[in-house]
Parts: C-alpha cells; structure tokens; sequence
C-alpha cells in the first residue's frame, strides 16, 4: 500500500501535465533553453571551437521559435501563424548556419595556424 | 485556380516584374560565377580577375544609374516632373521579398559605384594581389549582393538573409591576410562578434513573426495598426519591443552602433586597410538602408496606391504614432551614445585604422540621428521626413568619398612607410606635401567645416534635426540629439586635427624609410580621384543633393 | 489476494493513466528535456570532445521535436545538414586541433559565475516573454499536420500552394514563395566557400609588399614562413 | 538709373573692395615693395574707392529720396518739425508722420514703410524652411553707415600709414622679455596689419549691407575674429594676447544669447531676412516670403507691433497639436480653424514671450559686440592693439555693430525688452563714467568714454529715440575717432600712456591739442544753448530730451533721466581732465617733454579732417541734408507714434520721439545739458588748471570711493570669483566624477587628489586657457577611459552583446510603462 500513494499520486500529476496538449508557450521555452545556453557557452567557452557549437545552439533556439510558429498542428484558436514561413526561414537558417560554420571553421583554423593555439583568450592583441 | 495558373503567374511576376529590376544584383552574382570559371577555365585563366569584376560591377552600375535615373521625378527625365513626386506604385519583387523603390536605386547606386572605386583602389594599394585577387573580388562581390538585398529588403527572412549574405564574406575577409596574427585574430572576432548578434537578431525575428503573424514588412505594419487599433494586451506589447531591440541589437552591429562596436576598432585594426574601406563604407551604407527600411517597415504603414492624405491613411499612420516613438527613441539614444562614444574614444589612439574605425563609430551616430528625425517627422511634416531620408542619402553619398579616400591614403602610406601608426607620420609634409593636403582634406571633411562635402552632409543632417524640434512630437530628444551633435562636432576636431598636426608640425624622423609619396603615380592618381569629389562635392553638390532628393521620396 | 487486488488496481490505474496520456505532449516531453538538457550539458563541460557529443544529442532531439511539431521535412534537413553536416564539419575542428592541452580548457570560475548571471537574465526575460503572449499559451487543437514537404518545395519555386484555410492570417497578407532565396543562397554558399577555401588553403610564400611589417603587431612574423 | 539695381551695384562693390585688398595683401603682402611698404598704399586706396563708391551711393539716394529739413532745431519753432516731413517725392513711401503730429497723436500709427530696397545676390542654401542667403537690405541708415565706415576708416588707413612706421623694419618690442633677458626681436608686420585691417572694413560693411540676420551674424563673428586678430597685434605680450582672448570670449557670450534669439525667430517664423523677399516655390509660381519686419509690423495693424502668427503658433504648439490630433479623424482640415483661432491666442498672449526672447537675444550680442554692462570688459583691454585700431574699432566699427544692430532690428523690439536695453544703458553709462574719472592711462580713459557714450546710445534706443540714438552713433564715430587718433599722436610723441607723465604738451603740439580740444567739447555736447553747437550737441541734447519724455511718460522710471544728465557731468569732467593733464599747465616729466614733438603731416592731415567732421557733422545744411534728417527718413515703419503697452515690467509707455521736439522738453533737456557740462569742465578746471582742488586730497578725502572706481568697481575680480573659478572647479570636479564611475574608486581618489594640486596651478592662468585646458583635459581623460572598455576579449564582447540587450529592454520597458501610463 505504502507503494501505491506515491505511485497515484504521480500518476495523477503525470497524466494531468501529459494528458495536455503542448502549445507554443512549450515550444518557446525550449526555443529559449537553447538560445540562452547557446549565448553563454559562446561567453564562456575558451574554445574558439566550442564557442561555434554555441553559435549553432542559438540559431537553432531560434528555429524552434519558427517552426512553433508556423506549425499548424501547434495552433491554438485564433492565434495568428506565420504557417508555411515558418519552416521555410528555418530551413534557410539550417543553410546559412551551414555556411557561416564553414568560414568560422576556415578562420578558427587559420587562427590555430598563425598562434597555435585555439584559446580565444590569446586573442587580445588588439584592444584599447 | 489550379496549379498552371498560379505556375503561370508565379513565372509572370518573376520574368517581368522582378528580374527586370534586378539587374544590378544579377549582374553582381553572374561576375561572382565568372570569377569562379576564370580560375576553373584554362582559357580564361590569363585573365586578370580585377578586370573582370570591375567589367560586371561596371554594368551593375550602368544598369543602377539606368534604375536611378528612370525613377518619376528624377531630373534626368526627358518629362521632368516635380521633384518630390513619388513612385506611383512601389513594386514588390520576387512576390514581396524584396521592395524597389527610390531608396533601393539610390543606395544601389551608391554601392556599385562605390564597387567600381573600390576594385580601382585595391588594384593601386596591391592588396589583394594577383593571385589572390579572385578570391578577393569574389567575396567582396557576394557581400555586396548582400548588401543591395539589404537595402531593397521587403521580408524578415530577407532581413536575415541579407544580414548574413553581407556579414558572412566579411568574416573570411577581415581575415584575408592570413599569414597575420593580428589579421586572423580579427576576423575570428568579427566572426564570433557577428555571429552572436545575428544569432539575437534571429530570435527577435521569431518573435516578431510569432505575435503579427506575417513574415512581410507592410503587412506586418497593418497588423500592428490593427491590433494597436483594437487595443493590444501588454504582454504583445512586451514581446513585441523585445522583438523589436534583438531585431535593433542585429541592425546595431552591423551598423556598429553603441553598444554593439567592440568588434569595430579591433577589427579595423586588424585587418587590411582596403577591407575596413569595405567595411566602413559599403557595410555602413546597406546596414543604414536597412534601418530606414526596417524603422519605415514597422512605424509607418504602406498604403494603396492613391490613399495618401485619406482619412484611411491618417488615421493607420495614427495607430503607429507609439511604435514610432519608441523606434525613434531606441535610435536615437543610441545615436547619441555611438556619437559620444566614437569619437570620446579615438582620443589617444596611435593607430590610424583604429582612429578611422571611431571614426566610422561617431559617423554612423551622425546618420542614426538622421534616421531618428525622418521617422519622429513622419505623418507630422512630410516633407521634412523626406528632407531627413534626403540628408541620410546625401551623407552616405559623400562618406563614400571621405572615408575611402582616407582608407585609401592609410593603405598607400602604408605602402611606403611600412607602417599604420600616426606617429610614424610624422613630418610627413617635408616628404610628401601633396598626400598631406590629400589627408587634410578628407579629415577636415570629415569634421564637417566648409566648404568641403562632409559639411554639407553634416549640415543637412543638422538641419533636418532642426526640422524635428520644429515640428515633431519628439521636440525634448531631437534637441538633445541637435546638442550632442553639436558638441561631438567640436569633439572630433581635436581628434582628427592631431593626425594632421602629426603630419606637418612634427619633426620627421631621422631615419626616414619610405621614400616620398608623389601624387603623380597610380596610387596617387587614385587618392586624387577619391579626394577631389570631396572638395567639387563640397561646392557644387546639386546633382548628388538631387539624387538624394530622389531617395528621400522613398519616405512618402 | 491482497497482491492480486494491488496488482489489478495498479494495473487500472496504469490503463487508465495510460489511455489519459497524450503521447505527443509525451514524446514532446522527452525530446524537449533531451534537447536542454544536452544543451545545458555543452555548456557545463569543459571538454572539446564532449561538447560535440553533447550537441549532436541536442540538435537531434531538436529535430525530433521538429517532427512533432509536423515539420517533418525540416526535421529531416535538421538531421541532415545540421547533425550530418555542419556537425561533422565541427568534429573535423576539433580533430584538427584537438592536442592535448586544448582538449579541455578551463574557463575561469568568475567568468562561468558571470556567463550563469547573465544568462539566467536574458533566459528569464525570453521565457517571460514565451508566456506573454495569450495566444500562445492556448493548447493546439490537435489538427493532424499535413506532411508539408510538397508545398515547401513549391514554395521555394516561387509557388504557394498549401491551402490552409487556418493559416489565412488577421490581415491580407501576401503569401511570399521562396524562389529568390532559394536561388540567391547557392551564390551565397558558392561564395563563402570560395573564402573558406581561401583560408583553409596553405600560407602563401610571398606576401603583398608592404605588409610584412605592417600594421599593430609587427612581431607577427608569422607571415613569412 | 533706377536705384534699385544701381545702389545695391555701388554698396556691394564698396563692400568687396577692401576683400580684394586683403586677399592681395594676404598674397602679395610682403611682396608690396620694401617690407611690404606698398601694402599701406594699397589698403587705403581700397578703402578710398570704398568711400567714393559710398559716396556714389548716396548721391544716388538722395537724387531718388530727397531730404528736406531738419528736425532737432525744433525747439526754436516747435512747427518747422511739421514742415519738415512734407512729402517730396511723389510714388515714394510717404512719410506721413506729419500729419500724424498735426493730429496730435490719437491715430498717428499710418506711418508707411521707409523707403528701401532689398534682395538676394546668391542663395546659400535653400531647403525647407530654411534660407540662407547673401543679399541686401538698403535703407537711408545703411547709406550713411557706409559713407561714415568708410570715411572714418579712410582717414585711419592714412594715419596708420604713418603711425606703423615701426613695423616696417625689424622691430625690438621692449615689453616683451625673453628668459636671457634680452628683448623679444622679430620682423615687421606692417603688411599683415593692413591685411587685418582690410578684412576688418570688410566685415563692418558687410553687417551693414546684410539683409537677414544670418549674415549678419556671419560678418558679426568675422569682425570679431578681426578684432582678435587686431587687438593681439603685439601676440607675444602675454597682455597683448589675453586681452585679443578676452574679447573673444566675452563676446562669444553675448553671440550665444544672439543664436538663442536667432534661434526663437526662425524657429518659429522660419525666416531670418529683414524686407519680404519674392521667390519662386516648387510649382514654380512667385510667392512672396513675408520677411520679419513685415511680420512683426504687418500692413494690416498699420504697422504696429504684432505678434507673428508664427510665433502664437508656436507658443500653443499644444493647442495645434490637439487641434490636429482633433481633426485627423476627420476629413476636414484643422489648419482653417487653426487660423481662425489664431487671433484668440494672440489676444491671450500667447507667442509674446517668443517676442520677448527674440529681441533679447539679439540685444545679448549687441551687449557683447557693443560692451554694455555686464560684458562691457573686454573693450579697456582691448587698448592692447595700436591705437588705429582702438580708433577703428571704438568709433565707426565694432562697437558701432551692436548699435547698429538694434537700429536695425528696432522694429521687433517689445516695449519690455526697450526698458531692458534703456536699463543696460544707463548703468553702463554712468558705471563707466565713473571709472573713467580716476584712469590716468590715457587710452583708458576714452575707452571708458567710449562704453559710456555706447550706454547712451543704447539708453537713448530704450526710450524710443531711435533717431536721437543712431544720430549719436554717427556723432560720435567722428569724434571719437579724432580723440583716438590725438591721443595716439600723443602716444607717439611720448612713448608712454601714462597721463601723469605728461602735461604742457600744447605748446610742442599745437595741432594735436587744438584738434583734441574739438574733440573734448564735441564729446561733452559743447555750443551755445539753442543757437549753434558741436556734433554732440545736437545728439546728446536728443537724447536727453528724449530720456525726460520718457521719464515723464513713466514717473517710475525717471533715473533714467538722471543718470543721463549724470553722465554728462561726468563725460565733461573726465574729458577736461584729460585734456588739461596732457596738454595744460607745465610739463612734469621733464624727459618726455624734451622728446615730444608735432607728429607727421600723414597723421595730423587726418586730425584736422576729422576735426572739421566733429564740428559739423550735426549741422543741417541750407538744402534740408543732415545725418538726422536722413536718419528720419529711414526710421521703421510704425516707430514714430507714442505706444502704450507692457507685459513683464507693467505698463509703458514709449513715447513718440517728435514729443520730445516740443519746446518745454527740449528747452529743459538743453539747459540741464548745458549746465551739467559747464559744471563738469568748470570743476576739472578748479582741480587740474586752477588747483583749488588738489585731486591727491580729493582722491584722498574719498579714499574707498577713489580705490573702488580704481579698481573698476572690480568687475575682473567679480567675474573671476563667479564664473571663472567655479567653471575650473566644475570642470575638473566633472572629470572627476566621470573618472569615478568608470575607475576603481581608489584611483578616482587618487586622481581627484592630483586633479586638486593641479588647480592651483590652473587658478594663476587665465580665463581662456583654463577654460580651454579643462575641457580637453576632461575629454581627453574620458576618451582614455573609455578606451579602456575595448578590453580586446572577445568573451568579454559576446557578453556585452548579452548585456546590451537585456539593459536595453529594462530600459525601453521602462520608457514603455511610463508612455503607457502617460
């Protein structure tokens, strides 16, 4: 017995969040988690690479904003949708992301080649 | 309507609205493909690639000057009709994204002539050199097609889009002298710097599109009067101008607007002089254009052709009186913090890019608050907003000349004396006299004294805020904008007139490595060229002021 | 029968609860924390390598919520281009560099309190405003989302075809198709892979003149080499 | 020959000419024969065709606008006023002011318009509202400035020829001493005084031409960087430069209050020209551009003062916005019922203050330009120039600017700001006599005559004599130029300024003291009482009969009067005892006296010619011509009549300048004249000639009074104490404070501290330097800091941007909350 009220009980609360459809208040939070982590790793991040893997997380926060956006299936009643838009910015952020990746990559390389280090911290020679 | 039919139309619109006011983009994008081919063709592999970037970008700029040219109102119409008059109808391109109008043919005029004088000056200063030069050529060209879709941008994606299309080139060419610490520690700045603020400017593009629910710039002003009309919750209200400043934060680095310019001096100083000419001129232009269009796009709503002066029309441009206000609040404080600050800090530089990168700083302060008046004089005085836009135009039109003559100067004597600091300039005028009288120019219309153009620019900005004090409803911020135009003005007096005091009243120093410095030489020849439009401008500036007239009808 | 009777009613309740449950909000669930919590992971370690584990995870649970949120087709791009691509291109980086001193570089704890100060700052302003809106908060009807990968690919032709009575939005908008972008980003890419090559390329031996000792840091001599 | 093309013809190429010889001395200066000798020539030369060009001009003027009599010899045959008004000439401008005085006042407003011309010779810029142009605005006022300026300087130009003989070869300036204790030795600058010179006629006559306000303030500024330039001639005597800086900043403070007042005009007017100028708008269709003195004195309220409707509009700038908020949501158009309630507002007083305003800024730079109290320092140390200078400058140019200026835009003045500028003139007249009664520096004493003959040229303005005003800015340039110029050649002949040392000089320098001596009874308004006089018996007798009109209008205000009459005991006093310390009784310096000798003919022709002016520049001659007669042709439309009203001081009433042409007045106002300067010469006669009095006793019988004028009521020491030492304290506590925020508060400490030491070093430099010095000091330390904040750490940035964006959305939810609110 003494297993059974704590198992209701979750149960209860469990089915009581899960039983909801998710709305686009959902999909933003997420869309937030991801754009903050994503800001800060690139503040924090001594890693000239890992501050990249930053850039992508907060493009990709702000895809899940589009897509939650333009979702129809997320819709709730009279909300305004920016529909079909909504998947097509995010696919063409999918893209540019991929290109600025390339030349970020191509400057972080040529960056380890002229100080051989990838600590982005060795980088103040220029400043004032 | 079936598939064929919207097939049909979707064909119509593209074949023979929109590609024939593209003609300066395609032009742009074609001579990126042939740039590619002549590397990849044997054939054209002895051709030299500046030739062939500055044969497209001449037709760009043939077939911008053609678009300028043809606009209603323009002077150089066979039918000359009232200067003032706008477009009748404001195409949309490519089925909205992108919009033609007066502003988009003016600055891509600005742009591609600026391209042509561009190409000629890298070829005199040698940076980039054979070699290199497709590499080169080719991604100033891919950021210059960005920066003609930021100035025509219609669309949030578009916005997007062109930011990156035009940041992205930039990144791999602050870092072109690969070789160099200082050169890729700058470009990984300016890459990450970018980066970051485009990453914020995404999120509040979301957030934009999430509460109006379109994507397109006038209809997104419609919605907001709708629902400002019907009374919006303040939770819109919230979302809306958080949207609104990550979109400005986005706007403000590319626009290297206080508190977004730390990447501004460290870049400058990092990279090649003839990239921060690119950076500062070009970069500026487009990142002004689009803050016009962005201001215009969210604060004033487009109107049928015909419904100016309605009741319809008063009463939309009524509903958006509080966007406006706080538009014009957002740019114009930080007009007045990038003004202070640029040019409070190029006090005490030693290096002659980074004193130019403030420079650009305190500049761009100048044309914020430009923009600030045209958007606090719309729906109050049009013709005052217009005369704003006029002056915004007119700015970039001589800033052109100022600061790629400057950067053109830095890159010459760096080519002579080895060297980018101030102090290694000194005496200069023993040497070179010629090259002095170049720089006082530039740096004196830089300050805005008469009668060279920068004062005319400065003047008219001045003046257009004057307008504002007269006849907006922001009286208390365009005054104080007018004041700390004013006094920055005196400011950077001191600033620009040490690089000069440096030059002729310092002692040279004894051993004196570059030779001296002619202006009869293909440099020289260049410099000249950039440097006496400054002056002419300065005294006989009708035609380009017509021109500017021209965008400003952009407002209306 | 004491333990049969528990196991019966658990066994109910387990139907019950089960049948209660919304399996979208669920899996929705699933991927969201999955995503989050990777994306908090990469930026908690300190490690290169696990960085790039930790974000392979997150971008592919994005994508998974990308499915569920009925864009299949860019869930499936997400996969494809970001995880498959953009990623193995950063996993080249840190192959590349990836020597043992900067497999883990610390980042000073000052910096990592001040990173956490400001950006519990900004993450409560962007949730603040993810629950601002009314409209958002209201739960989806529970269409089921038309596969959109046709009409996306008409759109990038430049022609709109989705019909979604719905998505007719409070003004008339105009329904942009995507054929410029869609075009005009090939020349993007083509470009920036010109200067991505051009960097990536080997050092050139001769310098332009004038540059060798140009500039702020005339030690860099790293130029000639 | 039609005036209209032919005037602006003559005056702008007698305008130019001293341009073409400062550009070609500028150039070719020193190339000007031996050392730049010729230089000398060609200025004058340009300055003499300047003068015939003037004097083309106004025989042009007269041929087309004949003056027919004389107005100030009214008191004997108080009816010749009427005569002398008679309308000559048939389509001009009619003066009816005649008839007006026939009807004793009660409707005496028809005045129509003086006769002028106007127009633009090139636009500058056009755009808007706005502009700005180089044009004209000719009047009788403007002729006879011309003719004065340039003949004033025509002599000065001669004389200085002879008086800068020294710089013609290398010059030892024995002032001036270098650290091994030599004497500063440097070359002649005889070309690049002339140069100056020319550039500073140029100037002048460019106030005078000017046809709106905005060129007038270009020229205005221009004349005072020639000042500076003149002024700190001798630029390596530290006294010698201060004095140049003093000048210039003090009068940057009067030309801020006239921005202030330009300011107020055009941004609410939006125009800057005097007449109303024909142009062509976008549509191409004439329109005429209503100018200010049209809009403040409009045709339709016979030229009374009126407030703009611009300026109503602009003062219920509300009220329109609401008006128009109103109407947006209708069709109809608010500006009709904007229009319509105009009226309702002007008669609530809306937009008078803007008036007000306008006409005191533009006054503030007259009291700069002019030296009015408080600004009035600047001008004794302006003595530091060589004396041509001091002649040029305190006779027909730059202090005559700012009297001109109010003459000018005398139209727009209130009766308000009319009590204000007759207030600033009465203190500065009587402040300044009375430090003139104890200078012993000769020059001294006629710069402190100088302000006082300014202050009552400005009371005189202030209580309605416009003509009495102007007529003694005339009068006086001649006079006062020939006191300069005498005392220069004594100067010359002494090698000191100093008075004591001087005395019994008529007998060596006949000329100069006989010529003088017309300067001093000229000066203090000498003649025999309704018969026959000097040049400022005519002018200083109309304004004191116009001060007691006036006090008699305004019981209250009846020191206004006093302090004239006051003055003029005071003027004689200082004169004579000038004259008599230098040229009377025996020598005292026995050295000097030895020395002394008649100057050149080159500088005494010019003495004697100016004499003559003295003396008869206030006659009218047989045919009816005189600087009054003319001067009432030109007055401003609606300025004849009596008018009664106030806003901020209560009620006024300005009387009508003929009023005091009625016999009791005048009579009155003559004889106290008359009186008080016999008293004042008698008295210096008793101290100086006689020796009943001895001055030492005097001096020290009244020993606080004698050491508080001495020390000229110790106005540097007062200004120093309140403007220039808190600036220094502000700046620098300004800097310290920006430092504070931005550093450690340790090194802010640390920094004030030294900052603090630093100030007693900034206390001993002068006003500009500290000034300046502390200004770019803080900036310069503020641009150090904030460079300090471009760390060079990328991480750093990302986080600014993180930062930048939360800060900006607190900030704008906070603006938005308070707008909502609102």
């Amino acid at each position: 017995m003494n297993l059974i009220a704590p198992l209701c009980a979750a149960g209860f609360f469990a089915s009581g969040v899960l039983s909801d459809p998710v709305s686009v208040t959902h999909y933003l939070v997420v869309g937030a988690i991801l754009f903050t982590s994503g800001v800060v790793c690139m503040a924090v991040k001594r890693n000239a690479l890992g501050i990249l893997m930053g850039i992508e997380l907060v493009l990709n926060g702000a895809n899940v904003n589009f897509i939650a956006f333009g979702s129809p299936y997320l819709r709730g009643e009279g909300s305004a949708s920016i529909g079909l838009d909504g998947e097509a910015i995010a696919l063409f952020v999918i893209l540019l992301a991929a290109a600025e990746a390339a030349v970020a990559l191509a400057i972080t390389l040529n960056f380890y080649n002229n100080h051989s280090t990838v600590d982005i911290d060795e980088a103040d020679d220029l400043q004032g | 309507m079936n598939l064929g039919t919207l097939i049909t139309a979707s064909l119509n619109d593209t074949l023979n609205v929109s590609l024939p006011l593209f003609r300066p983009e395609l032009c742009l994008a074609t001579t990126v493909v042939l740039l590619l081919l002549c590397r990849i063709a044997p054939l054209f592999r002895r051709l030299n690639s500046a030739t062939v970037a500055l044969g497209g970008v001449s037709f760009a700029l043939w077939f911008a000057w053609c678009d300028l040219r043809g606009l209603p109102g323009s002077p150089w119409l066979p039918t000359a009709t009232a200067v003032g008059e706008t477009l009748s109808t404001r195409p949309e391109l490519f089925t909205g994204l992108l919009v033609y109008d007066s502003l988009t043919a003016y600055v891509r005029f600005i742009l591609t002539g600026f391209l042509v004088l561009y190409i000629l000056f890298t070829q005199a200063s040698g940076i980039p050199d054979r070699e290199d030069g497709a590499d080169f050529y080719s991604l100033v060209l891919g950021a210059a097609l960005g920066m003609c879709l930021m100035a025509s941008a219609n669309h949030l994606l578009m916005l997007f889009m062109a930011v990156e299309m035009a940041s992205v080139p930039c990144y791999a060419l602050a870092g072109f002298l690969k070789g160099r610490k200082a050169s890729s520690e700058a470009a990984i700045k300016y890459a990450v710097y970018g980066a970051g603020a485009a990453g914020v400017m995404l999120y509040g593009v979301s957030l934009l599109a999430g509460v109006l629910g379109t994507c397109h710039f006038p209809s997104m002003s419609l919605e907001l009067a709708r629902i400002t009309n019907a009374g919006v919750d303040s939770g819109s209200i919230m979302v809306l101008s958080l949207g609104g400043l990550m979109v400005a934060v986005g706007l403000a680095f590319k626009l290297s607007a206080v508190p977004f310019h730390f990447w501004c001096p460290d870049v400058f100083a990092g990279a090649a002089a003839e990239v921060g000419a690119f950076l500062s001129v070009a970069s500026k232009a487009a990142a002004v254009a689009l803050l016009l269009r962005v201001a215009y796009g969210l604060g004033v709503p487009v109107l049928a052709a015909g419904a100016e002066g309605s009741l319809e029309s008063t009463r939309a441009i009524a509903a958006l009186a509080e966007t406006r206000h706080f538009i014009v609040y957002v740019i114009g404080m930080m007009a007045a913090l990038t003004c202070t600050l640029g040019n409070l800090a190029a006090y005490g530089q030693t290096n002659i890019k980074r004193l130019l990168a403030y420079s650009t700083i305190a500049h761009a302060g100048y044309l914020m608050m430009a923009v600030a008046a045209a958007v606090a004089m719309v729906g109050v005085s049009p013709a005052g907003a217009r005369s704003a836009v006029s002056a915004v135009a007119f700015y970039l039109g001589t800033y052109v000349f100022m600061n790629l003559g400057a950067f053109a100067i830095v890159a010459m004597l760096r080519n002579k004396l080895r060297s980018e600091e101030i102090s290694s300039y000194a005496g200069l005028v023993y040497s070179s006299p010629g090259i002095v009288i170049a720089m006082a120019v530039v740096l004196v219309s830089l300050i805005g004294l008469p009668p060279l153009a920068g004062f005319i620019a400065k003047f008219l900005v001045f003046s257009s805020l004057v307008e504002a004090i007269t006849a907006s409803a922001e009286r208390p911020l365009m005054l104080v904008l007018l004041v700390v135009g004013g006094l920055n003005t005196v400011i950077s007096l001191f600033y620009y007139l040490r690089v000069l005091k440096v030059m002729t009243f310092d002692p040279p120093p004894s051993d004196l490595v570059g030779e001296s410095v002619s202006l009869v030489s293909l440099p020289g020849a260049v410099v000249a060229a950039l440097v006496v439009p400054v002056v002419v401008l300065g005294l006989f500036w009708s035609g380009l002021y017509a021109c500017a007239q021209l965008a400003g009808a952009f407002s209306s | 029968m004491m333990g049969t009777l528990l196991g019966d009613s658990t066994a109910t309740l387990g139907m019950v609860l089960l049948a209660a449950i919304n399996w979208h909000s669920l899996l929705f669930y699933l991927f969201a924390a999955a995503a989050c919590a990777c994306a908090v992971a990469v930026v908690l370690t300190d490690n290169v390598v696990r960085m790039a584990f930790y974000l392979v995870l997150s971008l592919g649970a994005t994508a998974g919520i990308f499915f569920l949120a009925g864009a299949d087709f860019v869930g499936a791009m997400q996969l494809m281009i970001y995880v498959g691509g953009t990623l193995v291109l950063l996993v080249f980086g840190v192959m590349l560099t990836a020597q043992a001193p900067f497999v883990s570089i610390r980042t000073p704890a000052s910096d990592k309190v001040l990173g956490g100060i400001v950006g519990a700052a900004l993450l409560m302003v962007l949730v603040l405003s993810a629950f601002s809106v009314e409209s958002w908060r209201r739960p989806a009807m529970g269409l089921v989302a038309a596969p959109s990968a046709t009409p996306l690919g008409m759109a990038f032709l430049g022609v709109r075809v989705d019909d979604d009575p719905l998505a007719a939005p409070v003004v008339d908008s105009i329904r942009s198709g995507y054929l410029l972008p869609f075009e005009i980003v090939s020349v993007h890419l083509l470009v920036v892979l010109v200067g991505a090559a051009y960097l990536a390329r080997a050092k050139r031996r001769r310098m332009p003149r004038g540059i060798e000792t140009a500039g702020a840091d005339a030690a860099a001599t790293g130029g000639r080499s | 020959m039609d005036p209209a093309s032919t005037l602006p013809l003559l005056l702008g190429l007698a305008w130019l000419t001293p341009l073409v010889s400062f550009v070609a001395i500028l150039f070719f200066g020193p190339r000007m024969g031996p050392h730049g000798k010729s230089s000398a020539a060609v200025a004058t030369a340009a300055i003499v065709v300047s003068l015939a060009l003037s004097l083309a001009a106004l025989g042009t003027w007269l041929s087309v606008h004949p003056v027919q009599a004389v107005s100030h010899d009214s008191h004997a045959a108080a009816d010749s006023h009427a005569d002398s008004h008679a309308d000559s000439h048939a389509d001009s401008h009619a003066d009816s002011h005649a008839d007006s005085h026939a009807d004793s006042h009660a409707d005496s407003h028809d005045q129509a318009l003086p006769p002028a011309y106007s127009g633009d010779w090139y636009t500058l810029y056009e755009g808007g509202a706005l502009k700005l142009s180089i044009g004209w605005y000719i009047d009788a006022l403007t002729v006879l400035m011309f003719v004065v300026v340039t003949f004033i300087a025509s002599c000065i130009h001669i004389y200085a020829a002879g008086y800068m003989h020294d710089e013609l070869h290398d010059f030892t300036d024995h002032t001036v001493h270098l650290s091994d204790g030599s004497h500063f030795h440097r070359p002649g600058r005889f070309s690049r005084f002339f140069q100056s010179l020319s550039l500073f006629c140029f100037s002048m006559l460019g106030i005078v031409i000017a046809g709106n306000l905005a060129m007038i303030f270009i020229f205005w500024e221009l004349v005072g960087i020639c000042s500076w330039f003149l002024i700190g001639f001798y630029y390596e005597r530290q006294s010698a430069s201060n004095a140049a800086n003093k000048a210039f900043i003090v009068n940057r403070v009067g030309d801020f209050g006239m921005i202030i007042g330009m300011m107020a005009l055009w941004g609410a007017l939006g125009t800057l020209h005097f007449a109303d100028s024909s142009g062509q708008n976008s549509a191409g269709i004439e329109t005429i551009r209503p100018g200010l003195l049209s809009l403040v004195r409009p045709e339709a309220t016979h030229h009374a003062l009126h407030v703009p409707d611009g300026m109503v509009k602009f003062a219920a700038a509300d009220r329109v916005a609401e008006i128009t908020l109103d109407h947006a949501t209708r069709t109809e158009d608010g500006a009709s019922e904007i229009a319509s309630r105009v009226d309702d507002w002007r008669a609530m007083g809306y937009g008078r203050w803007l008036l007000f305003v306008a006409g005191i800024g533009i006054f503030c730079g007259c009291v700069g330009k002019s030296a009015q109290f408080p600004l009035f320092v600047w001008l004794p140390d302006a003595m530091e120039g060589p004396t041509p200078v001091s002649a040029l400058v305190h006779s027909a140019t730059m202090v005559a600017a700012g009297v001109f200026l109010m003459g000018r835009f005398y139209p727009v003045l209130t009766p308000d700001v009319l009590l204000v500028i007759a207030y600033t003139g009465a203190i500065t007249l009587f402040l300044a006599a009375t430090i003139a009664l104890v200078a012993t520096d000769i020059k001294q004493v006629l710069a402190y005559s100088t302000i006082s003959q300014l202050g009552y040229m400005m009371l005189a303005l202030g209580v309605g004599g416009w003509v009495a005003g102007l007529f003694h800015l005339f009068t006086h340039a001649f006079f006062k130029s020939l006191l300069f110029l005498c005392s220069g050649s004594v100067i010359h002949a002494c090698h000191t300024n100093d008075m004591r040392k001087m005395g019994g000089l008529a007998k060596v320098m006949p000329w100069t003291a006989g010529t003088m001596l017309v300067g001093c009874l000229a000066i203090i308004g000498a003649g025999v009482p309704f018969v026959i006089g000097l040049s400022g018996y005519y002018s200083k007798d109309s304004i004191l009969a116009q001060a007691l009109s006036f006090s008699q209008a305004n019981p209250s205000h009846s020191i206004l009067f006093v302090a004239a009459t006051g003055g003029a005991f005071l003027t004689a006093f200082y004169m004579f005892r000038l004259w008599f310390m230098t040229f009377a009784g025996q020598p005292r310096d026995a050295h000097i006296s030895e020395h002394a000798h008649e100057s050149p003919r080159v500088m005494v022709a010019p003495l004697v010619a100016l004499a003559i002016l003295a003396i008869v520049a206030g006659w009218s001659l047989p045919g009816g011509f005189g600087i009054a007669a003319m001067l009432e042709q030109a007055r401003p439309a609606g300025t004849a009549a009596t008018v009664t009203s106030g806003y901020l001081f209560g009620s006024l009433t300005i009387p009508a300048e003929h009023e005091s042409h009625v016999g009791a007045i005048h009579e009155t106002a003559t004889l106290a004249a008359f009186a008080t300067a016999a008293a004042g010469v008698l008295l210096a006669a008793m101290m100086y000639v006689w020796r009943i009095l001895s001055p030492l006793a005097v001096a020290w019988v009244f020993r606080p009074i004698y050491t508080f004028l001495k020390q000229r009521w110790y106005f540097d020491e007062l200004y120093g104490a309140i403007f220039v030492q808190p600036v220094l304290g502000i700046a620098s506590l300004a800097s310290s404070i920006d430092l504070g925020v931005i550093d450690k508060i340790i090194d802010g400490v640390a920094w004030t501290a030294r900052q603090l030491a630093g100030i007693d070093a900034w206390i001993d430099r002068t006003l500009v330097d500290g000034l300046v010095n502390a200004t770019a000091s803080a900036t310069w330390s503020a641009g150090i800091e904030l460079k300090k904040l471009q760390t060079g750490h990328l991480r750093q940035y990302v986080m600014f941007i993180v930062i930048g964006t939360v800060a900006m959305f607190v900030l704008a939810s906070l603006l938005l909350r308070s707008s909502l609110a609102a």
